[in-house]
């Protein structure tokens, strides 16, 4: 098990390699990557991401832990970024390891419907027309809700 | 007790964080907003809308009926956008 | 797009970093590596994976281009190993890549269910009991029919 | 033509692939299952359910009802265990 909160950048294959080191009775990977995405319509220059640390390791600890129990994981991953980071740049990473894939899915999706809403993270994006806070999306309300 | 701002709660207060003393009669997390508003025009606009800014107290997600007695640490923030 | 039916091994976070170059619009990037899975209570030595390539080239080529359209990918790649393989090691990795994280799950996951049931491997174990057919299961089939 | 097996219908049969030529009356992969059966034991044991027997022409899936005619290759085998 393991969460990350830094600024530095990572490498989604690497960590991704070190992830799925032999494990007995591991049958199945699922590795999430979130890029910052830039709209063709609506280039994004940078995305700035603020964090509350602290705050942050508790509840995706608390996450993570659930998720263990609820789809019997064998292990689990949370890499997350803050700071300023490109168009392109990867993130966030999620990775679940199971002895079926059902669970690896279930795992990874889970927990990024989690990070959504409930990670202490703030996004704002400059593009051509200034900087704009991204607004809380009510889809990925819904999205989470489906676990529960 | 130290008080976090984050985000654009940061921008609009243009401070990330303060100490602040406030008397024994604020005892929920309700009660504080209302004496920092009160105290501060900036703080009046910036948490005009109460329902929409989420609190943690010592890095523990709270609701705002939650008593502040014996917090260290009370943030301040709006809905989250991670991931 | 890519498939690939290879008796070589692959470097999972190697094709990863490969697949996920900088796209515009793309924010999310899933991957499913399966492993070669040895249950702990009955361990299996050794998987031999038999193939029909060119079948499994139209077949997965057909289903990659129905999930490209279906889910909205913007790119995606299957890689399928055959041949003698050890517990552990990679058998198959599937990649997607789409604007937003719900596409790139839901694709990868149809790609994978379609994999279990329509692409031409038959899989043999080696445990201390002697080789083994393994049995197709109605599971599979279930997990394939949700996306009719 | 050209007759493929696999899995374990290439194992009971001891041979992955022969070259037949069936009579004109074979006309469908029912048929020539039929037909394979009748001439060879081990084929008659292998193929003894033919409904769990799935088939390709040249590289394409197809049902039990499909003509051969044309077909270069056909190819018989079990349910798939990809992935």
């Amino acid at each position: 098990m393991g969460v990350r909160i830094q600024e530095a950048a990572f490498d989604p294959g690497a960590e991704l390699n070190a992830f799925s080191e032999l494990s007995e009775g591991a049958g199945a990977v699922v590795t999430f990557t979130g890029l910052v995405r830039s709209d063709p319509g609506d280039p994004v220059s940078a995305l700035m991401l603020e964090c509350y640390p602290e705050l942050a390791l508790n509840q995706i600890g608390a996450i993570v832990a659930e998720a263990r129990v609820r789809f019997g994981l064998l292990d689990e991953t949370v890499i997350h970024r803050y700071g300023t980071l490109q168009p392109g740049e990867p993130i966030v990473q999620v990775m679940t390891l199971a002895p079926h894939r059902e669970a690896a899915f279930a795992g990874a999706e889970f927990l990024m419907d989690y990070l959504k809403t409930d990670a202490p993270f703030w996004k704002k994006e400059a593009t051509a027309q200034g900087k704009r806070w991204v607004e809380h999306r009510d889809a990925d309300d819904k999205a989470k809700d489906r676990w529960r | 007790m130290k008080i976090l701002y984050f985000a654009w709660l940061r921008e609009r207060l243009d401070r990330g964080e303060e100490i602040v003393d406030p008397p024994a009669s604020v005892r929920s997390v309700s009660d504080l907003i209302a004496w920092l508003r009160a105290r501060d025009p900036a703080a009046e606009l910036a948490m005009a809308k109460p329902e929409i800014i989420k609190a943690a107290i010592d890095a523990r997600i709270v609701s705002h009926d939650t008593p502040i007695a014996g917090a260290r640490v009370i943030a301040f923030f709006p809905p989250m956008t991670g991931g």
